[in-house]
Formats: structure tokens, C-alpha cells, sequence
């Protein structure tokens, strides 16, 4: 009986003592988590986000899906700009990114959170490209350019259908003059070899960032 | 409320899509040890599939039950290996007590299986949001995405078995024999299983 | 503050109690025999249940070797390796590798290149059927038929009949499983310890210039291969010499020494002897060298070995004084008691 | 020197993924890119050498009947403080390793050293056998990582690698990282096999 009660104690205080451990852990590092998820979103925001605006977070009601939309503002001056988070199905799995437009629907700024789809295809929407090779590159300073595929966003109005280019090559290989033709036709170009995740964004864009905006502006 | 399209997309997924063995490299411990022979090949998929089944669904009551509401998610990965741990153990002595004949082809695999990743793996990804809908998993889909991928484990296992079985006596180089070329059988496997990955039943599901 | 540790602690603390008493009833309520030298095994293995062995974990391996399906060997429990195998072997009583892996060989090198033929055969392409009709097209009456009732019952496609119509086994693959050995009609093909490499290609029971008037290969009788063994492993029977492998000998200088190439060798390359600076030049080495020419020097000088000359035997190695002569290169381990004073 | 011989164990003669064949579950997962490989790497290492150290301590303490469910509150024990840690510290690191963070509690390697070699030796051979195993796990996940990048995606530590080459994204994906582990434990072997062909 008594190695029994032997097994029992054991287990039980070992496990008691771990709990205790990682709690004890958990209770140091749990605001320095939340602090991370904040900083986080507030990098994002400041990416897509017009510089020079004062950002203030607020909901609204959403009609369709009985659930509240977190949403921020940007006012600088006269014209105030919305942000907000749209969730939208890729080749293989849920793309999150966020978008910064003017109250007419004309996107400032655009960032992919989130996604895992395949790695080398579609999981270029945030490819960032540096043109220095390893060499030069591990002495230099962060590069801090932004994702190539966002860019192609700024200026694209989401109340018109948005024109997909896949003849044009990518984004980042245009001249301006090629650039400002595909803004005329309000369309983007297209990653090669991966139409679906591309496809995937826009549509988010007409349809859910649509219901948004005007969820937000009443 | 039952979504059908969501539960058909998990079993379809968790089989072929995101099999846990050959995309999400979950469980390959047991699998090139025990896929020497197609018996005990079978014996580990049916011990697989029923630790996983009783593990998702334990591990689902216990998450959306005691840590959810009192916020100590942080605790799953110690209380899941707890439960899986002490179940298994339980049930392998239950299964040499009272069916001997059921412990000859099943039980020996169950000391095996608490340290497969695949079982914690599972279910840890019942706690996660599931990503299809979105939403975290219910009871039915989290119990339906064990057994599934219990069944993905297996036929995986199988279809490596019977490979390997081949490979025995076929002219390998010296170097490669054993376990690289299980490595590279399953190279082909994981590279035929990748054409499953664009497959999605309802596109309209997430937009 | 302590609210927020409490919580986990009593979460955990609970699911550890409750699984404490769950096994310790289990572990008294569901008590089954078991064999104890299972435990005993088990105890000794890793218990890593990596299933490397193909058994289904630990447990699963030390049941088989309790009763006795599969060796201990280090080869089979990759984690454990030897250190457990002689542990193991010693609960069990049997030593960790008793058996010791054997190899088929084929006793006969007569291709139609070398041994002339009687009479040409159409018939099916079978040993048993062409031995029906008149015992064969060879005019010698032991060899191998090269029709390959072996190939077909090897179970491992390891032995495969060349272009000249011999049969020759493959030693990697050959695991001696005894197949062909007992299919063959001829009954030419034997096991031997597969750590020998050397073997007998003949199996002619002629003497003497008969048999070369048929087959340029063919054994004559003529027991050299007898006096270059002075171990006596080699002896003569019914014109043949019979190989004891049991005894710790190589055959390197038998099969050197024999007129007609019957031994077939399946080393390609021997390691060969080297004498170092030791040497004090005693010529005991040169006295038991089985090929002339192969060391020289003068006296009391250092001896040097002509690598392209020296067959491998080994034999100066036991013979020097000194032990200033060691085998380099590439090749297997070269035993033998000749030449030990 | 007895460390340094430790040390040729762990890398060479015992290497958990290459030679053992133990621990391949993150070992594939993860080998990705050069920083998560050698994060995992470090994370698998810190795990294995403390539960190690704790289990050799306890080992007298622990009745036999519950030795896998103790040994395995332990390790997760250490296992969940390093996610938090990282979650807290490096998160960027721990987005990258993903659900193979958790998954290092039933990463076959440290159960196998703690019941193989923790549960029967004493505390500093556990220590050394710990680190010994860990170093020789972040040693192979590195030699896989630096494969699979730069075949896979033309990078180095992040930076790109060599211009102009197309890279071959199957080396991120799945198959690929059993083509890599098959052809490096292919290499280990005919090295073992030479090895061992000339020395006898």
C-alpha cells in the first residue's frame, strides 16, 4: 500500500511544484506579452497609416455579421482616414491584412499580418525585397523597405472593381510609366504563379472592406 | 448549427490537405520505426487512431471547460501531456488486464504513442482557431479532426509499410539502406500528397 | 498575485492526483504476470520506444528477445548499441552473436570459355532437366550447368549465371539462407562464414592431366594447396581439397600457390604486410614467405616488401621476432596461425 | 580530454537526428531557415539539459510505476517557461517555430535521453550528456537548415545568397526536407562505412 500512496504523492506534488513554476513565469512575462501584441499593431498601423495622423481606435456595428468591427482613425487636418482588418480565404489558409483608406475608398497604405500559404509562391504578398547579397549585407543597417506587393495598393479605390494585370509582369519591375497606366485601370499586378492568393486579397477588398467602410461611415 | 461543409473540409483536410505525417512532419519517430512490417504497421495505426480520438476529445473538454474560463491557457501543453501520459498509460494496462488477445496486437503500441508528436499535436491544433471557418473548434469537430488524422496517420503508416516491405530486397546502395532511403520513400510520398494541398471544396467558405 | 498561481496549481496539482490514484489502483487492481526477464530487458534497453528495431517500441522489442525472435545485436537496437548487447545476452544465457553470418558460394568456375562441351543442349532451360538427358552438355560431370534452377529459388536475386554459364553469388545480398544449396542437382553450392572470403571454384573428382585435357580451371589433385597450408585446414578427399573454416586460417597462400587458379578469391584488394624501421634484418620473415622475391635486403638490414608481389597471407606477421611488419591498405582482416614460432 | 570526447559522441557517434534517428518531428519542420534551426536548436538544448539535471536528481525519488508521466510534467515544466520566455523576449522567433515550441515535450530526444540515461546516471553525467545531445541536435538541425535555405530559398541567415539562381521552394516545403535529411544521413553513413571499412 505504501509505495501506492508513494506513487500518488510523487505524482501530485511534481505536478503541483511545475504549475507553480510556470505561473510564476507566466505572471512575469504575461504584460510584457500584451505589450508585444500591442507593439505589433501599432507597427503595423504606423506603416499604413498616412504619417503625421492621430490615431484613435473605435467600433462599429456591424449589420451583417451581428459582431462589432474594431476600426481606427487617422485625422490630420481636414480629411480623416479608417483602418481596419479584413480576413480573407487563400490557396491554403486565411490570409489577415490591413488596409488605410480615405472615407471616398481610396487605400493610403496596406500590410499582410498574417498568412502561411505556400511557402516561395504565395507567401510572397509579403516578400521584402533586399538587393544586397550576404556579403554586403551583414555589416549594412536594417533595411526597412516595405513588402512590394503592398506598395501596388496605395491609390487603388476598393468601390471599382479592381483590374488583376498579369501580363505586365511584377509590380516592383515597372517603370513609372507602366506603374501609372495600372493606376489609371485601377489594377495591381499579379504575383507569378499565384493568381489564387493575389485574387484572394482583392476580393476581400470589394466585398468585406466594402461592407466595412460603409458600416463605418453609417 | 452543425456545419456540414466545415466538418467534410476537416476530414478531407486532415487526411489528405495537412496529413500529419507527410506536410505537417508531426509523428515521424514511430512512423520509420514501426514501418518495417504492414502487421505492426497496422496495429500502430489503430492504437494511433484511438489515442488520438480519446486525446482530441479529452483535451477539448479540458481546454474549453477549466482553461478557458479561468485564462490559464498558457497551462495546455503541460495539462494535455498530463492527460494523453496518464490515459494512455491507463488504458494500456486496462487492455493487458481484461483482453490479452487486443493487447497482443494493439497495447504494446500504446507506450510508444505518448511520446508521438502527432497525439499533442492534434491536440493543440483543436485549441487553435480552426481554419476553415475561423471559429475554434466545436466538440464534433475537434473529435472528428482526432479521428481523422488518426486515419491520415495511418494511411500514411500503411502505404509506408508496404514500400518499405519492397524496399527490403531491392539493390540499395550500401550508404543509403535503411533509414535514408525510408527518408527519401517518404520524400515522394510528402511530394505526391503535395498536390492535395490546393484542394478546397468551397472556395466561397472564407470570403 | 497569489490568486493568479493558485489557479494552475490547482488545475495541475488535481490532473496529476487524480492520475496518481487512477495507476496506483490500476497498478494493483490490474497486476498480470509477466514474464520477468522481459522487465529485466526492458530495463537495460534505452526505452526511447524510437522503434528503430521495427518492433513497436521498447516493450515490444524485449518480448521478442525474451522469447527469443530476434538477436540483441547492437545492429538491431541502433540507440543501445553492443553496450546492451552482451547485458542482454548474459540475462538470456545465449552469447550476443552466436550465429555467425554465413554466405553461399558456388563450386565451380568451368564457363563454356574454359570447359569444352559435349554436346549442345535445347532442352528446357532447367539443371534438373538437362542432368535427365545424359547428365549434361559438360563433359566434366560435377560442374555447375549455368541453366539457374538456383536463380530462380533465391529469394534475394543474389546469385545470377554469367554470360560463359557459371553461376556466381552475390555477397552482399546473400544473407545463406540455404536455398540453392539445397536445389542445386549438382549439389555444388555450399555455405561458408561469410568473414572468409576465400573458396574452392571446383568440383571435379578427376585426377590428374584428365581433367585439364576438359576444363582449363578444373582441379588436378594435385594437393599443393595441402602443403601450403601447414595448419592441415586443407586435406584431400576423393581428389578434392576440403577448406575447414572453422580453423583460423586464411587460405591466401593455398589458393596463391595452386597451378591451375581453382581458388577464387573475392577480395579484389589484399592489405599487404609492411616492414618498419624495427627491423633488424633476421630473415625470419623471408624464411615462411610463401612467394619468393617478395622481401629483400641484405643481412641485418633493414627488409623491405615488394607491395606489388606480396599476395596478403599474413604469415610474416606471426614470424617476426620483432613484430616490426603490419598490414596497410585498404582490405579485410587478414587471421592466421601459420608461421608462429 | 573526457569533454571533448563527450563532445565527438554527441556530434558524431550518437547524433540524435542523424544516427539515433530521434527528435526528426521538429528536426524537419524546422529546418527552414538557419535562425529557426538553431532557435529550436537552443530551446531543444536548454529543455533537455535542465529536465535532464532534474530527472537524475529525482530519479531515486520517482517510484517506477509513474516514471513516464513525471518525467514528463518536468519537461513540460521547462518547456512551457522557455515558450513563454520567447513569446515575451523573441517573438518573432516564436512565430516562426509555431506549434513545434510546444512540441519539444514529446520531441522523442529528451524523453529518450531522460529515461535512457537521466534515470540511471548521476546529476553531472546527465548535465554533460544533456548538452552533449543538445549540441549535437543544433549541429545537425544546422547542417539541415543551411541546405534547405539556400536551396530552397536563395538565402543565407536572411540575406540573399547568390544572384540570379531560381531557388527550388520544394527544399522548403515537406518534401524537401526528407530528401535533405535522407541525403545527409546518406553522406554520415558512407563516411561511418569507409571509416570503419579502412580502419579494420
Amino acid at each position: 500500500m505504501i509505495d501506492q500512496l508513494k506513487m500518488i504523492v510523487v505524482l501530485t506534488l511534481i505536478s503541483c511544484v511545475a504549475a507553480l513554476l510556470i505561473a510564476f513565469t507566466n505572471a512575469k512575462t504575461k504584460d510584457r506579452i500584451a505589450r508585444q501584441r500591442v507593439v505589433v499593431q501599432q507597427e503595423a498601423l504606423l506603416q499604413i497609416m498616412p504619417a503625421g495622423v492621430t490615431v484613435a481606435e473605435n467600433k462599429a456595428p456591424l449589420s451583417s455579421a451581428n459582431d462589432t468591427l474594431t476600426y481606427w482613425t487617422g485625422v490630420a487636418g481636414s480629411d480623416t482616414v479608417y483602418a481596419f482588418k479584413v480576413a480573407t480565404r487563400g490557396y491554403s489558409s486565411t490570409i489577415n491584412y490591413m488596409i488605410c483608406t480615405t472615407a471616398e475608398g481610396v487605400i493610403t497604405g496596406m500590410a499582410v499580418m498574417e498568412q502561411n500559404e505556400t511557402p516561395g509562391l504565395g507567401a510572397r504578398v509579403q516578400e521584402v525585397l533586399s538587393k544586397r547579397l550576404i556579403w554586403n549585407g551583414l555589416g549594412g543597417p536594417k533595411e526597412k523597405t516595405a513588402s512590394w506587393f503592398s506598395e501596388q495598393f496605395k491609390g487603388i479605390s476598393i468601390n471599382q472593381p479592381i483590374a488583376i494585370d498579369k501580363t505586365a509582369g511584377e509590380w516592383h519591375g515597372l517603370d513609372e510609366k507602366g506603374r501609372r497606366r495600372l493606376k489609371d485601370k485601377n489594377g495591381i499586378t499579379a504575383i507569378t504563379g499565384s493568381t489564387i492568393s493575389t485574387r484572394a486579397i482583392t476580393n476581400g477588398l470589394s466585398t468585406r472592406a466594402k461592407t466595412y467602410l460603409k458600416a463605418i461611415r453609417g | 448549427m452543425m456545419n456540414p461543409i466545415s466538418l467534410i473540409e476537416i476530414s478531407i483536410g486532415a487526411i489528405f490537405i495537412n496529413n500529419f505525417v507527410l506536410s505537417r512532419f508531426l509523428g515521424l519517430c514511430p512512423f520509420f520505426g514501426v514501418s518495417k512490417k504492414v502487421s505492426s504497421a497496422a496495429g500502430m495505426g489503430m492504437a494511433v487512431i484511438f489515442v488520438m480520438t480519446i486525446a482530441s476529445s479529452f483535451s477539448w473538454v479540458i481546454f474549453n471547460y477549466i482553461l478557458h474560463p479561468y485564462h490559464i491557457e498558457y497551462l495546455r501543453t503541460i495539462v494535455f501531456i498530463l492527460v494523453i501520459a496518464g490515459l494512455v498509460q491507463l488504458v494500456e494496462m486496462a487492455l493487458q488486464k481484461y483482453s490479452p488477445t487486443l493487447y497482443e496486437s494493439l497495447g504494446i503500441f500504446l507506450p510508444l504513442i505518448t511520446t508521438n508528436c502527432a497525439v499533442l499535436g492534434v491536440a493543440i491544433i483543436n485549441t487553435d482557431l480552426n481554419q476553415t471557418t475561423g471559429s475554434p473548434y466545436t466538440f464534433i469537430e475537434s473529435l472528428l479532426n482526432g479521428i481523422m488524422s488518426g486515419v491520415g496517420f495511418s494511411l500514411a503508416l500503411l502505404l509506408m509499410a508496404g514500400i518499405r516491405e519492397k524496399t527490403e530486397f531491392s539493390p540499395v546502395p550500401k550508404a543509403l539502406e535503411g533509414l535514408p532511403i525510408a527518408f527519401i520513400t517518404a520524400g515522394l510520398m510528402a511530394l505526391a500528397f503535395l498536390g492535395f494541398s490546393g484542394l478546397n471544396f468551397f472556395p466561397a467558405v472564407g470570403g | 498575485m497569489p490568486i493568479e498561481l493558485l489557479y494552475p496549481v490547482i488545475v495541475v496539482g488535481s490532473v496529476g492526483l487524480f492520475f496518481g490514484v487512477g495507476l496506483a489502483i490500476a497498478s494493483k487492481k490490474l497486476q498480470v504476470y509477466v514474464n520477468p526477464r522481459i522487465a529485466q530487458i526492458l530495463g537495460l534497453l534505452p526505452g526511447a520506444n524510437c522503434g528503430a528495431c521495427g518492433y513497436p517500441g521498447c516493450s515490444g522489442f524485449a518480448k521478442a528477445v525474451a522469447e527469443g525472435k530476434t538477436e540483441a545485436s547492437g545492429s538491431v537496437c541502433v540507440p543501445g548499441g553492443s553496450k546492451i548487447a552482451h547485458a542482454i545476452a548474459d540475462i538470456l544465457g545465449i552469447t550476443a552473436d552466436a550465429v555467425e553470418p554465413m554466405m553461399a558460394v558456388v563450386h565451380c568456375n568451368g564457363g563454356s570459355d574454359k570447359a569444352l562441351e559435349r554436346s549442345r543442349y535445347e532442352g528446357i532451360t532447367d539443371c534438373h532437366a538437362a542432368i535427365l538427358i545424359g547428365n549434361g552438355s559438360k563433359i566434366c560431370q560435377d560442374g555447375c550447368l549455368g541453366l539457374g534452377s538456383c536463380v530462380r529459388v533465391c529469394p534475394f536475386n543474389a546469385i545470377h549465371v554469367t554470360k560463359e554459364g557459371v553461376a556466381v553469388v552475390d555477397a552482399d545480398k546473400c544473407t545463406g539462407c540455404g536455398k540453392c544449396v539445397k536445389v542445386c542437382p549438382r549439389k555444388i553450392i555450399s555455405l561458408i562464414p561469410k568473414v572468409h572470403k576465400i573458396f574452392l571454384a571446383c568440383s571435379n573428382h578427376d585426377r590428374g592431366a584428365k581433367v585439364k585435357k576438359y576444363c582449363s580451371v578444373g582441379c588436378t589433385a594435385c594437393s599443393l594447396c595441402v602443403k601450403a597450408t601447414p595448419s592441415g585446414a586443407i586435406i584431400m578427399e576423393n581428389n578434392l581439397p576440403v577448406l575447414d573454416y572453422a580453423k583460423e586460417e586464411n587460405f591466401i597462400p593455398a589458393a596463391y600457390k595452386c597451378p591451375s587458379r581453382c581458388f577464387t578469391d573475392l577480395v579484389k584488394t589484399r592489405s599487404k604486410a609492411n616492414i618498419d624501421t624495427k627491423c633488424n634484418g633476421c630473415t625470419a620473415c623471408v624464411a615462411v614467405c610463401p612467394v619468393p622475391g617478395v622481401i629483400s635486403g641484405e643481412k641485418d638490414q633493414r627488409h623491405v616488401i615488394d607491395k606489388d608481389k606480396c599476395i596478403g597471407c599474413g604469415i610474416c606477421l606471426n614470424a617476426c621476432p620483432l613484430h616490426a611488419i603490419s598490414m596497410w591498405g585498404v582490405g579485410p582482416l587478414v587471421k592466421t596461425t601459420a608461421g608462429k614460432r | 580530454m573526457m569533454i571533448g570526447q563527450e563532445i565527438k559522441r554527441g556530434i558524431i557517434d550518437e547524433n540524435p537526428i542523424l544516427v539515433l534517428a530521434l527528435g526528426l518531428c521538429p528536426s524537419l519542420a524546422v529546418s527552414t531557415s538557419v535562425q529557426n534551426g538553431f532557435g529550436m536548436g537552443m530551446a531543444a538544448t536548454f529543455v533537455l539539459t535542465c529536465s535532464n539535471v532534474i530527472i537524475s536528481l529525482l530519479r531515486k525519488v520517482i517510484p517506477d510505476k509513474v516514471r513516464i508521466p513525471c518525467f514528463i510534467v518536468i519537461i513540460a515544466m521547462f518547456v512551457t517557461i522557455v515558450q513563454l520566455v520567447l513569446k515575451a523576449y523573441l517573438p518573432a522567433l516564436d512565430k516562426q517555430l509555431g506549434i513545434f515550441v510546444p512540441l519539444i515535450v514529446v520531441n522523442c530526444i529528451i524523453l529518450g535521453r531522460a529515461e535512457a540515461y537521466a534515470s540511471r546516471n548521476n546529476v553531472f553525467k546527465s548535465l554533460i550528456d544533456g548538452l552533449v545531445m543538445g549540441v549535437g541536435f543544433t549541429f545537425a538541425l544546422c547542417i539541415l537548415s543551411v541546405i534547405r535555405e539556400i536551396l530552397g530559398s536563395n538565402k543565407l541567415l536572411g540575406f540573399k545568397f547568390v544572384p540570379g539562381f531560381q531557388p527550388m521552394t520544394v527544399f522548403i516545403l515537406a518534401p524537401g526536407g526528407f530528401f535533405t535529411i535522407a541525403f545527409v544521413m546518406g553522406v554520415v553513413r558512407y563516411i561511418g562505412n569507409r571509416k570503419r571499412g579502412v580502419r579494420r
